[in-house]
């Protein structure tokens, strides 16, 4: 083998103490019940007692789940780790051994990493329940599942709020930026690990925070939070608003965390020019993320306040267009957060995959670049159907011209996959349908940006299935071909090709089995939020309900498989893939500290026309290397 | 802030139970689960193993969108009482209708239940003893005297619907009255906008026992 | 180079055969039309897919083509991938076309039709518009024929229905408010009215008054086809999916029929 | 910022890279955190206009302005003495900015509850958020001054922490910056 692999120091084991110690989670939830209870009862019964208050109100809600939510992290660990410190106390950190340190308060990039994946994958299965309850609910074309349109509603809102904050902006950023990044320009650390252990926590805390908000009563705005109907909208609310601040705060951390590590953490010889593609998506995003998450925190607490003391800031009487520009004005640039770093990932692997240089690399990162920049001159085309004509053209002229800077995306996956030496497999299976999915979602959105269309095709199962279709399509597929890619690395196992293969196909004949049909039932009249609908569109849901559900099984079956490879399936080779990228010089999975000595850059981790290593160990280093 | 510095703290492995993480976990899941889930057929249960005490005097209802509080009562024949219902909305109007059966209009999409075919309130005396912030109230066939002003917004006579007080956002209304003789399940619920209060799940049940 | 020359052929052919496909189904994308704006949105959309057709062709051809022609056999490690890392003359083309296509996009469909509903809106233009006043409230839509002394039109049973003569530009006005509780402006939110068959929607938002012109071209109604109905598209709460009404499109003398008989009605 | 950090010795490259790391986090921080205010400004704006309400009483906001003020530079004190390594100045100034800084808020909340704007109307609802972020903001600053008092006091300063300290002020100095930038907005133009 021609990279270099560096064995993991054999460390003296670290005694165990045997304790009593309360599992973290456990302390952090009862952290959380006391940081919630204390603060409630203050608020409703000591700063604001009105004769017959219920205990509960939507001022004290909000502030007790503040306080449960520092409860919650301080509990979990963060409380010797982080602030301890901060106050020049010299905290301990106790850590547990093997899977128990995944249920901690950690500051090792990789162990954070996989608790952003985990946290996220739970949240993908949570509101993938609530996908398969409404498609059950549209089996018919009258209420039957649930009793009331507002628990189908309250359903559609889970499902897309948990996919949105915790899934679409928080695997591929949180997860694998977390775990990867570092790894990938050859440092030990992420710039700010502490921060970064804190901020993991955040997004289990926000899931359950938006899944439970049914017990505060249903609401009924989907993930978009519509004003003002909103401020019309039973207690459940508060929580969309409190969940996604937790989850958009988790992700504004890792934003910050990430674009200082690339900027600061680069080992020696790993210049901008070679920096891996995966984390040029990363900073693009990141750079997306700190500049519009800040905004569209501001504008859900404007909206909390709007509801709590309450104003008529976006009401009949206020300006309710203002909370849509607000609202788009993030809502666009989130698609973007969604889908570049999938983009990113088809240019790390397919050059890996195909044994064949990267084509075309500065105009895959000019792509990036430019989406990154035009995404914030597009949100207008969400409100065609409210705006004064003149208003849509410019709208119109940018949406339609950021399709170029996407499709530089495609000219380098493209170029490099043509005469390449393609391995076959799941992972380059899964790139594939990856991108034909998202050339589909594409180009329905070409049509989307064209007024006279959008005007009939807005606001239905059109507009459902073309953002499925990118998101689903784009992002979810690109995020279990990196699952796969990275199996090996992570857990040091490797999965099952045939079984790889049969759930790829599965779910790309299920995805678009389900989804094509989402555009034909909306060109037929079946607009969005609905749980009754006329009949005449009921056979065509039942069959795509069918398909869902499969599409349902398909990610399951995904998820078991993972799951048995990473605990019992064949022990990998050290570089599997023989990729000359900088993570994979390290031992699998990697010890705590990745590298014992920091590696040196030579060359774009992309070269697969010669046979040099892009890596060298320098042997002046603080230990020896071993070659195997 | 968002800084660091080297880690100079010890890291010490301490163990931790497994079995409390999973049963602590687990329990909470169940909680959880159970309170999204399962709230209405536990609150059945519990009241069907412990029984509900007739209420009597003075009783409030509670209006929001689209619920009251409570939905439940048990009512007896006889007992004199003196009901509040407020409309705690701050955005909507709602009613309080009591009756059984439905009047029905057909559409296309689905048939719409307008209001109860049978009007509880028929034949009762009834006294308002307090209004405030009232849209309308349509007394159909009971028999009204009224403590507070006469107002315009008092409808007395048949034909414009079912006995139904329409609170504004904020308002309130007490009525007094003397449990008619009509023992049974007797249902109450919200038809306005557009019926369609009752479709969200504005409705409660009275259970009237004989005397 | 006999690499290229295959994708080519088999390319060439794709796009004959999409393009077939687009001149058979094409016409059929929007299911039911019955006003010229969804005969425009459906030129439109015709349109982008005859060129939208060879880039789509291109690559999902590749896509197939790739693991079938360029694929390492097991074993076969042999045979070594191509080493080039640019091509300026396929960047050049791919950067020039996307260019281009963008524009193109910008200039037809998008800014003509755009160009035409300007039009439609234009004061000029609008001698014989039929005014339509709307009003959305939870969950309930109420239509007036101002220019007939006409509000509320409803049906023997009660329920709101829209008339509208055929060939005759309609001007709907749209505000979003409860005309039985004025009092009241927290319950106005933003409704959105559409009609699946004419090929339009706009939002009614609270406090704002918005405009939307369109021409029936087709006698129709909502029993020959359930897209011909007024249906809100925008979630406005619990009633969201019951908020829709028929729409007849009738001959003029039917429509001056159907006026005089809702005046009666009115009293 | 202030980039001449005296030490006792010079940092090796380690050192200088994890203190430009820290610098360069902390400018993204501020660089994200400078957005809401933007929005707070425009939102301004959107409701109304250039109206300035008639029961803001521009004398009462430039007192506690220049309490703002004053905490600013008590607080580039503190950075100063940070730099120094002097920890007892570097805790005393925190001590005094916070002070001030509690005055200022106290100010700016009496004024609020004195002459209740109509939290219905346009500029009042805008005022109510803005003050509502600010006091946020407030509160999550001075968390930081505390734990950067609490540091220097106990554990002394060094090369390790200087940065966070002074890190603490500097987003102080930020706010009260901004704080500068709102005055003016919503109390004259």
């Amino acid at each position: 083998m021609s990279t270099l692999e560096l064995r993991p120091d054999i460390s003296p084991v670290p005694q165990v103490v045997k304790s009593k110690r309360m599992p973290p989670v456990i302390r952090g939830i009862l952290w959380s019940a006391i940081g919630f209870l204390v603060i409630n009862t203050l608020i409703s019964y000591v700063l604001d007692p009105r004769y017959g208050h219920p205990f509960i109100t939507q001022v004290s809600i909000t502030f007790g789940w503040f306080a449960a939510m520092v409860g919650w992290v301080l509990g979990v660990g963060a409380w010797e780790g982080a602030v301890l410190p901060a106050f020049g106390h010299h905290g301990t950190l106790y850590t547990a051994p093997g899977w128990k340190r995944f249920f901690e308060y950690s500051t090792e990039h990789k162990v954070i990493g996989l608790q952003y994946i985990g946290s996220s994958a739970g949240g993908f299965f949570i509101a993938g329940l609530a996908a398969m309850l409404m498609r059950l609910e549209l089996m018919n074309n009258s209420m039957w599942l649930f009793n009331y349109p507002q628990q189908y509603l309250t359903t559609v809102g889970i499902h897309g709020t948990i996919m949105m904050f915790s899934v679409g902006t928080v695997a591929l950023v949180g997860g694998l930026g977390n775990y990867l990044v570092p790894l990938m320009i050859g440092s030990n650390t992420s710039a700010f690990p502490r921060m970064s252990g804190i901020s993991v926590l955040l997004v289990p805390f926000g899931i359950v925070t938006v899944a439970l908000s049914p017990l505060l009563g249903y609401w009924s705005t989907g993930w978009r939070g519509y004003e003002p109907l909103a401020s019309q909208d039973p207690s459940g609310i508060l929580f969309y608003y409190l969940g996604v601040f937790a989850l958009t705060l988790s992700s504004l951390l890792v934003s910050i965390n990430l674009t200082a590590t690339v900027i600061f953490k680069r080992a020696p010889g790993m210049t901008w020019g070679r920096l891996p593609m995966f984390a040029w998506g990363i900073t693009t995003v990141s750079l997306l993320n700190i500049i519009w998450l800040p905004e569209i925190q501001l504008t859900f607490v404007m909206s909390l306040v709007n509801r709590l003391v309450p104003l008529p800031l976006f009401t009949a009487t206020g300006s309710p267009l203002t909370y849509m520009e607000l609202f788009w004005l993030f809502g666009h640039p989130e698609v973007y957060i969604v889908v570049v770093p999938a983009l990113a990932l088809w240019q790390e692997i397919i050059p890996v995959m195909t044994r064949k240089p990267l084509f075309a690399r500065q105009w895959g990162v000019i792509g990036l670049i430019f989406v990154m920049m035009l995404s914030g001159f597009v949100w207008a085309h969400h409100m065609f159907t409210n705006m004064r004509n003149v208003e849509m053209m410019p709208f119109s002229f940018f949406t339609e011209m950021i399709s170029i800077p996407t499709g530089f995306a495609y000219l380098v996956a493209l170029g490099t996959l043509w005469r390449g030496r393609l391995k076959f497999n799941t992972v380059s299976l899964l790139v594939l349908m990856s991108m034909f999915n998202f050339l589909i979602g594409g180009m329905t959105g070409v049509f989307l940006a064209d007024p006279i269309i959008n005007l009939q095709a807005h606001d239905t199962f059109f507009v459902v299935g073309h953002f499925h279709y990118t998101i689903i399509g784009g992002m979810v597929f690109s995020w279990l071909a990196a699952m796969y890619y990275w199996l090996p690395k992570m857990s040091g196992r490797m999965y099952n090709e045939r079984l790889g293969k049969i759930g790829a196909i599965w779910i790309f004949l299920a995805f678009n089995l389900t989804f094509s049909q989402f555009f034909l039932l909306g060109l037929h009249g079946m607009n969005r939020w609905v749980s009754v609908y006329p009949s005449y569109l009921q056979p065509m849901n039942f069959e795509t309900s069918i398909f869902a559900f499969l599409l349902g099984l398909g990610f399951l079956f995904h998820l078991v498989h993972i799951w048995w490879a990473w605990r019992a399936g064949q022990k990998a080779e050290g570089n599997p893939w023989e990729s000359k990228s900088v993570e994979w010089i390290t031992a699998s999975p990697p010890a705590e500290e990745s590298f014992p000595v920091i590696p040196r850059i030579v060359s774009s981790t992309y070269t697969y026309d010669n046979d040099e290593p892009a890596v060298i160990i320098p042997s002046d280093g603080k230990r020896v290397a071993t070659t195997s | 802030m968002a800084n660091e510095e080297p880690q100079e703290k010890k890291k010490v492995e301490v163990d931790w139970s497994r079995r409390q993480f999973l049963i602590g976990t687990g329990a909470l899941t169940v909680v959880g689960l159970g309170a999204m889930f399962l709230n209405e057929p536990v609150a059945a249960a519990v009241r069907s193993v412990f029984g509900q005490q007739p209420e009597s005097g003075p009783i409030t209802v509670l209006q929001g969108d689209y619920f009251y509080i409570p939905n439940y009562m048990t009512w007896r024949v006889g007992d004199q009482i003196s009901m509040t219902i407020h409309n705690t909305s701050t955005t909507h109007f709602h009613e309080m209708q009591i009756g059984r059966g439905f009047n029905t209009m057909p559409t296309a999409l689905q048939t719409i239940r307008t209001q109860f075919a049978e009007d509880f309130w028929k034949g009762v005396p009834v006294t308002i003893t307090a209004a405030q912030g009232i849209d309308n109230f349509v007394t159909n066939e009971a028999k009204i005297s009224s403590d507070v002003h006469p107002t315009p917004w008092l409808l007395t006579q048949p034909g414009n619907g079912g006995f139904s007080p329409t609170m504004k956002p904020g308002g309130q209304i007490t009525l007094s009255f003397t449990v008619p003789n009509k023992p049974g399940i007797w249902h109450y619920a919200c038809f306005v906008q557009g019926y369609m209060h009752w479709l969200a799940g504005m409705r409660g049940t009275i259970n009237i026992l004989p005397a | 180079m006999s690499d290229v020359v295959l994708f080519g052929i088999l390319w060439v052919i794709l796009t004959i055969l999409g393009e077939i496909g687009v001149s058979l189904w094409g016409h059929n994308m929007y299911y039911y039309m019955a006003s010229t704006q969804a005969i425009e949105g459906n030129h439109a959309a015709i349109f982008l897919m005859i060129f939208l057709t060879p880039i789509f062709m291109f690559v999902v051809l590749m896509l197939f083509f790739v693991p079938f022609r360029f694929r390492a056999k097991d074993g076969d490690r042999k045979v070594k991938a191509a080493t080039f890392k640019t091509n300026r003359t396929f960047i050049s083309i791919w950067v020039t076309v996307s260019v281009c296509v963008n524009v193109l996009f910008f200039i037809h469909p998008t800014a003509s039709a755009a160009e035409m509903m300007f039009q439609e809106a234009n004061p000029a233009n609008q001698q014989n518009t039929l005014i339509v006043d709307v009003v959305a409230r939870q969950w309930q839509w109420y239509f007036s024929y101002p220019q007939y002394g006409v509000t509320n039109t409803v049906n023997a049973n009660g329920f709101n229905d829209l008339y509208l003569p055929v060939g005759r530009k309609v001007e709907f006005v749209l505000r979003s408010y409860d005309p039985n509780h004025t009092y009241d402006p927290n319950l106005d939110v933003v409704h959105d009215l559409w009609i699946p068959a004419f090929g339009i929607k706009e939002d009614v938002i609270p406090g704002e008054t918005r405009f939307m012109y369109v021409t029936p071209n087709v006698i129709t109604s909502f029993e020959k086809n359930p897209m011909v109905r007024v249906q809100c598209a925008e979630v406005c709460g619990p009633g969201h999916p019951y908020m829709w009404a028929p729409v007849h499109v009738v001959s003029s003398s039917n429509f001056a029929t159907w006026i005089a008989q809702q005046k009666k009605q009115n009293g | 910022m202030s980039s001449h950090v005296k030490s006792s010795r010079t940092l090796n490259a380690e050192e200088r890279m994890a203190l430009n790391t820290s610098r360069g986090g902390f400018t993204i921080l501020i660089a994200s955190q400078i957005v809401p205010f933007v929005m707070l400004v425009n939102l301004r704006y959107i409701l109304s206009g250039s109206y300035v309400s008639s029961g803001l009483d521009q004398a009462t906001g430039a007192v506690f302005t220049i309490l703002f003020i004053i905490s600013a530079i008590t607080a580039y004190a503190g950075i100063q003495a940070t730099n120094r390594s002097d920890s007892k100045a570097s805790a005393r100034m925190s001590v005094l900015t916070m002070v001030l800084g509690w005055i200022a808020v106290i100010m700016m909340s009496y004024q609020f509850w004195m002459h209740a704007f109509q939290t219905d109307g346009r500029f009042g609802e805008g005022y109510l958020v803005t003050i509502g972020a600010f006091v946020i903001y407030f509160i999550a600053s001075l968390v930081g001054l505390l734990s950067g008092k609490m540091r220097a006091s106990r554990v002394g300063i060094d090369d390790s922490n200087r940065f966070s300290i002074g890190a603490s002020f500097k987003f102080w100095i930020f706010l009260q910056l901004m704080w500068v930038v709102l005055y003016v907005v919503y109390y004259f133009i």
